[in-house]
């Protein structure tokens, strides 16, 4: 072939390849771009251009420089380079909502977000410099950013007690134990005050088969205005879920339970005398009603009270609610309640009074005739007496419904791991879910909200029973769960976990036992353990004076009587006060008062004139206090101080009230020691006679 | 001669030039043959090529193509060695790193990626292709086998490259493939300890499979490509289409 | 027409097809899951203010010490602030409270009414509080304030995100 | 140009414009040697840049992709957490919806190692080389024979419930067969159709099923290997 030709023929050639050439080169020369076009840079410049607009620019720009930033603490394992966008979290001046986001400063927190990076508390993917990896879940990053609305959970997985700041955290994991949902799964649950959902072991003496029917169907079935639960005889007593029972699996777990009656009832008669004495009278529930009242069994129970048309619950929430308390139980069943609670079961937590077989007969007449609903079981079918074949198919429901997770039965033992384990749920990622057919976002917090709000969601066959939750306790619950992670592997997490310290107030000898029979427990604090209801009664040894412990115990209700919730009327004898007040004088002593103080000397009117010119103008006590009938509603009455409380307890107290009763409302203020006698000596001047007293207060005693 | 020209000419006639080069310019046919005989990577080739066979229609140059995605991946896959580490916890971490730290690191790994996945695909489309022109026949048979070998070996280099992400899809995409080797009866589970390293995918799995995707199976593929390129030249040429069965026009 | 155009075509689609990615669902934005905490509008309740964590400690102080006195309603029944004269400012009372700078409430707070010539009633919490609680509690004010605060304006042009 | 006087050798001047190979021809000689093989061009430059122009289309184009798609990442690997359905590259997944069907050993070794093997002694096993149509001698016999075996198979992989490949190889059949009883020249499709050799049939029906297969495995199958609908 000829060269020429050639030559012509492959001209063609040469351009396409010097073109494909210049393309070629120009292509790879751009490839860098995809990196130039980071996001991450166009924060970066975007925060320059932003730094110059403020007019403190130099410190804004202070750290500035154009690469990536990040956050490394090797031995958390922390490298974060949320800071690369988000370059504005350390400037003080950067705080306010009008700055933009991404260079909003963080709000300032007690761990600085230097020390600790951002991933260990809002979960997310730092090592991420892109928007969308850094912040949702993507393939790569199973744990997306955690909703600003839970990140109380971040708290609770080194903080295993709980703290002040975290109040939705704190209330979520109440709610785990309150709801018995450790029964189920397995899960940490620091100690708290936990009483087991009722032993039903002699549950036939309780209720009938009817109503127990009608119990498992529906154990709440209205939803009032508020949103809140009401119930078949109780209200906002979300411990009971609602199982999804058919109507034979309803007859037969009914006819199971009807049936179990292992002990003999306890001691249930009433003297015949009184009972003939009394059985003719009309007025006999009417008595029983005051006799409820005068011994504040509203003060755990409630009770709906109808007023001017309006339907209000009246009463604590520590014990069931008892409106309809007289069509659920059996009267002999009752009066045995009555006089022993802990003979039914041994937890019982209500405590053993000292009735009269009179009132006894009085309430228990009050209650079965009064606090009744003649339409609760009306829509239960008529059920024959039980069949052996429904006893036997009701057994195997309550150990195949999980019943006898919550509820102890004699002769049944609960089935270990029923419920899924929950200890690390907050580390689950998405591919670990199974969403079914539910249209939510595949996220964690969505699976955990709808399988909470409503079991069968995410899972028809699930075996979980349908609870009935505030909003704002589902997000509680919520947070407790995200807050049960796996422990981070880093060692250095491990040795930042605060430990919850287990706290149980258990006194021996006499008291121990008084202390057990009337539950003080349940509404007192001691030593950090107890309800808080009432006043802490840590030092109250320390506190009040002895006569007054004794009166007080002997008759509670004449010292704050505009209280809704009192301390019951609970017929000490003479022994048992005495006792109550030795152990507290005894033992309940702080270490910030003197016991033994001898400042009667220094008293003089002149100071008492003093104290009560300080009080009434200099620091305008008055304005939280009472004394007589004028003053303020916040701290409590001082009226009849002289004879509650001891000299060094005031004195001690207005030195440092929160070094007495950690959290008191009453600012520590500056006295001068001159001052502080002088308030002494004037505040123990206050006395008065028990027929006197008048005003109260309204937000709970000492604190 | 435009003085574009002789500025070349002047550097054809350095002494680093003519070092490296040794001969002129590739003018005549005669020089052109040279060319393409003195260069050790050219030799490969034949001098002269039968019109027909330059056509697009005769190859769509698949099988070039195939070979260029092995070049691309070569360049992309010794840079990516930079920053991996075959150890178990790292080599997720070095993803993570390439993704969002190393400069241009994502472009990369996706030329990488992309390329793999396209020289599977063209692997075959090649082979298929070889395969209707009729190209496994008389003489081309060994050419053929040496073909086959190149499929495997491509598959081989692709599946041991999918487990160096080590994240799920990188897992659990091997832990089916040597499932299936241990069905392979007798042999089977030795086989699979042998590849494993083990008997479940772990570290060794991965340093293994790290081996033998940079450099026992790249040494195996530079050979066979070599023996496949010197064979088309032996064997006359790429099959055209007029060769075998009837000759039709096309 | 040709099966080789076929089988070109079928590795085409398979290709094409195989390069389908799997589509994700979007979350709808809710406000709320957004905030640390939220605290309705004392005059509106249907209205919500979002909370961020300094706020929400400033909302659970003072709701613990201070709205005894500087709420209308508090959780523990009726409030104490009709029984006090000069009667004390609602903690939203913007229009009272938006005017005072930062500075002076922190003031008020730590030292007392007297010690900025206020009534007395009002006592000093620096003790009991730390400086941080302060300012915590004045940050939930002001997130609370009807009508809105408005932080001082600062020097410098204003900045706009295009 | 001329050429420097040095480089001139033995060759004759046509030789020098038009150089020629020079073998010696034997019967052993493994070259097919033709003895007219067209006209011919010099690979330097006409092949060479042709691949060099291939070579920086190819780069444009992937860099280009590579510029907007990004490669999958996934989570950390983790042995305790099994996706569902595990699923292995997508040019093993034909090979992985055969394991729905069969037993393992039959799935996992005997049919990828028959391929493998078919694909290696096709050359040394002489199967109209010649390219002589499916029908063209004997036809009854050679029907006969591809029946039964198209009859085989079909029955195989009725009795394993294949029925995704069941249909293409009815397809292919039928196709195949269709050609035989076509009347006349069944236009030029169905001339083209007859005149191919019994490995194209095989090896068309081997890359239908292959695709069908790999696609199955890559988009139509859920959690536990069930059957799912992409857009779904």
């Amino acid at each position: 072939m000829p060269a020429e030709e050639m030559g012509k023929a492959s001209r063609k050639l040469r351009l396409a390849f010097a073109i494909s050439s210049v393309v070629f080169v120009a292509v790879l020369a751009i490839s860098p771009l995809k990196d130039y076009f980071a996001p991450w840079r166009q924060y970066k410049r975007a925060y320059a251009r932003f730094a110059n607009t403020r007019p403190d620019t130099k410190r804004l720009l202070a750290d500035y420089h154009s690469g990536i930033d990040q956050i490394w603490i090797p031995e958390l394992k922390v490298v974060d380079r949320c800071t690369t966008c988000h370059q504005g979290i350390t400037q003080p001046s950067l705080m306010d909502a009008s700055v933009p986001q991404p260079f909003r400063a963080h709000p300032s927190i007690p761990h600085h977000a230097l020390d600790w990076g951002c991933v260990v508390c809002h979960r997310g993917q730092g090592l991420a410099t892109e928007v969308r990896e850094a912040h949702e879940t993507t393939l790569g990053w199973e744990q997306p950013l955690l909703p600003t609305h839970f990140i109380q959970a971040s708290c609770g997985v080194c903080h295993q007690s709980d703290i002040p700041e975290t109040p939705q955290l704190n209330r979520g994991r109440q709610l785990l134990v309150d709801l018995n949902c450790f029964r189920c799964h397995r899960m940490n649950v620091s100690e708290r005050i936990y009483v087991p959902p009722p032993d039903l072991s002699n549950i036939g003496h309780k209720a009938s088969r009817e109503w127990i029917y009608k119990w498992l169907k529906e154990p709440r079935t209205i939803l009032d205005s508020d949103g809140n639960v009401v119930t078949n005889g109780y209200a906002n007593e979300p411990r009971m879920p609602q199982f999804r029972l058919n109507d034979a699996e309803l007859r037969d777990l009914s006819a199971f339970l009807s049936t179990r009656q292992n002990e003999p009832l306890g001691s249930h008669q009433i003297d015949p005398r009184i009972v003939a004495a009394w059985q003719k009278k009309p007025d006999v529930a009417d008595q029983g009603e005051t006799r409820f009242r005068q011994m504040f069994c509203t003060t755990c129970h409630a009770v709906a009270v109808t007023r001017a048309g309006q339907t209000q619950l009246i009463g604590g929430n520590i014990g069931p609610e008892l409106t309809k308390i007289g069509s659920k139980v059996n009267e002999d069943w009752l009066i045995a309640w009555l006089r022993n609670p802990q003979s039914y079961f041994g937890y019982a937590q209500m405590p053993r009074y000292q009735w009269s077989d009179e009132d006894l007969y009085k309430v228990s007449r009050y209650i079965m005739t009064r606090l009744t609903d003649s339409d609760l079981l009306s829509d239960v079918p008529k059920m024959d007496p039980p069949t052996p074949a429904e006893i036997q198919a009701g057994k195997q429901l309550f150990v195949g419904k999980g019943c006898a997770n919550c509820h102890g039965i004699q002769g049944i033992k609960a089935p270990k791991e029923f419920g899924p384990d929950l200890s690390a749920v907050g580390s689950k990622t998405v591919s670990e879910l199974m969403f079914g057919d539910a249209k939510i976002p595949h996220t964690l917090v969505d699976y955990l909200r709808s399988k909470i709000e409503n079991p069968t969601s995410v899972n028809t066959t699930a075996a979980m029973p349908q609870y009935h939750l505030k909003k704002e306790d589902v997000s509680a619950l919520i947070t407790a769960l995200l807050s049960m992670t796996r422990r981070p592997d880093a060692p250095a997490f491990a040795k930042l976990v605060v430990r919850a310290t287990p706290s149980k107030f258990q006194p021996a000898g006499q008291f121990g036992e008084l202390y057990d029979r009337y539950k003080c427990y349940l509404c007192h604090q001691f030593n950090g353990y107890g309800g808080t209801l009432a006043p802490d009664l840590s030092f109250e040894g320390s506190r009040a004076q002895k006569a007054w412990v004794v009166s007080f115990l002997k008759n509670p209700q004449t010292l704050r009587p505009a209280s809704t919730f009192r301390m019951p009327q609970f017929n000490f004898t003479d022994a048992e006060a005495s006792t109550i007040t030795d152990y507290l004088e005894m033992v309940m002593q702080s270490p910030q008062v003197n016991p033994n103080p001898d400042n009667s000397s220094k008293t003089s009117p002149e100071l008492v004139a003093l104290g009560k010119q300080l009080y009434e103008v200099k620091y305008q006590c008055q304005s939280c206090h009472t004394i007589g009938a004028t003053g303020g509603y916040v701290g409590p009455n001082l009226s009849n101080l002289g004879s509650w409380m001891r000299p060094a307890w005031i004195a001690a107290w207005l030195k440092n009230p929160q070094a007495l009763v950690p959290g008191t409302i009453e600012p520590r203020r500056e006295f001068t020691d001159q001052e502080i006698q002088a308030l002494s000596a004037f505040l123990m001047t206050l006395k008065q006679t028990p027929t006197s007293a008048k005003a109260g207060s309204a937000a709970g005693g000492s604190r | 001669m435009t003085s574009w020209e002789n500025t070349i000419e002047r550097l054809r006639r350095t002494p680093v030039w003519q070092s490296l080069f040794r001969r002129g310019p590739a003018r005549t046919n005669r020089t052109r043959s040279v060319a393409v005989f003195g260069n050790i990577f050219l030799h490969l080739l034949p001098v002269k090529v039968r019109d027909a066979s330059l056509r697009v229609r005769a190859t769509y140059y698949l099988g070039s193509i195939t070979f260029f995605l092995f070049v691309i991946l070569t360049v992309t896959g010794v840079l990516l060695m930079l920053y991996y580490h075959p150890a178990v916890p790292e080599a997720y971490q070095d993803m993570k790193d390439l993704r969002f730290v190393v400069s241009s690191g994502v472009f990369l790994r996706n030329l990488h990626r992309l390329a793999a996945q396209a020289m599977v695909v063209f692997v075959f489309w090649h082979m298929f292709h070889v395969f209707y022109r009729g190209g496994y026949k008389p003489p081309r048979q060994f050419n053929w086998v040496v073909g086959v070998g190149l499929l495997l070996l491509t598959l081989f280099l692709s599946y041991t490259g999918y487990l160096l992400p080590w994240d799920q899809l990188a897992f659990w995409a091997i832990t089916v493939g040597t499932n299936i080797i241990s069905y392979v009866p007798i042999l089977g589970q030795p086989m699979r300890f042998l590849l494993l390293g083990g008997h479940g995918i772990g570290e060794n799995a991965l340093l293994r499979f790290y081996v033998l995707h940079i450099v026992i199976l790249p040494l195996f593929a530079i050979i066979l490509i070599a023996v496949h390129f010197w064979r088309v030249q032996k064997d006359g040429g790429i099959t055209l289409r007029e060769e075998h069965g009837r000759k039709e026009k096309d | 027409m040709k099966p080789r155009r076929l089988c070109l075509l079928l590795a085409v689609l398979a290709l094409a097809l195989s390069g389908c990615g799997t589509k994700k669902s979007t979350a709808q934005p809710d406000p709320l899951l957004h905030a640390y905490d939220v605290e309705p509008d004392w005059s509106n309740p249907d209205h919500l203010f979002y909370l961020n964590y300094q706020q929400a400690q400033g909302k659970r102080i003072f709701y613990d010490k201070c709205v005894w006195c500087h709420a209308d309603s508090t959780p523990a029944g009726p409030s104490n602030r009709s029984n006090l004269n000069p009667m004390p400012a609602l903690a939203n009372d913007g229009s009272a409270l938006n005017s005072l700078s930062d500075d002076y409430l922190r003031n008020i707070i730590t030292l007392g009414g007297s010690a900025v010539s206020k009534s007395a009633m009002m006592p000093p919490y620096g003790k009991t509080l730390t400086q941080d609680e302060i300012q915590a509690v004045i940050a939930f004010m002001r997130a609370i304030a009807q009508p809105p605060y408005q932080p001082p304006a600062r020097p410098g042009p204003q900045y706009s995100t295009r | 140009m001329d050429e420097k006087k040095k480089t001139e050798t033995g060759f004759g001047s046509d030789a020098l414009k038009d150089p020629r190979r020079i073998v010696f021809i034997t019967k052993k000689t493994s070259a097919k040697v033709k003895g007219d093989v067209g006209r011919q061009a010099m690979s330097y430059p006409k092949l060479i840049l042709r691949e060099a122009i291939v070579l920086e289309i190819l780069t444009i184009l992937m860099v280009v992709v590579a510029l907007f798609w990004d490669a999958p990442l996934e989570q950390l690997a983790n042995p305790l957490l099994t996706p569902n359905p595990a699923k292995a590259p997508w040019y093993f997944l034909g090979l992985q919806e055969l394991l729905h069907y069969f037993p393992p050993i039959v799935a996992g070794v005997l049919i990828p190692g028959l391929v493998i093997v078919a694909l290696i002694v096709i050359p040394y096993f002489h199967v109209n080389v010649e390219g002589a149509p499916l029908w063209a001698n004997s036809s009854l016999r050679r029907l006969g024979m591809f029946s039964v075996v198209v009859v085989v198979l079909l029955i195989f992989f009725g009795i394993y419930q294949a029925w995704t490949i069941f249909i293409p190889t009815l397809v292919m059949a039928g196709v195949a067969g269709t050609t035989y009883f076509l009347p006349g020249q069944g236009g030029r499709f169905g001339t083209y159709l007859r005149a191919r050799p019994l490995s194209w049939w095989i090896m068309t029906w081997f890359i239908i099923v292959a695709i069908i297969l790999t696609e199955i495995g890559t988009h139509f199958r859920g959690p536990g290997w069930s059957w799912v609908w992409p857009w779904r």
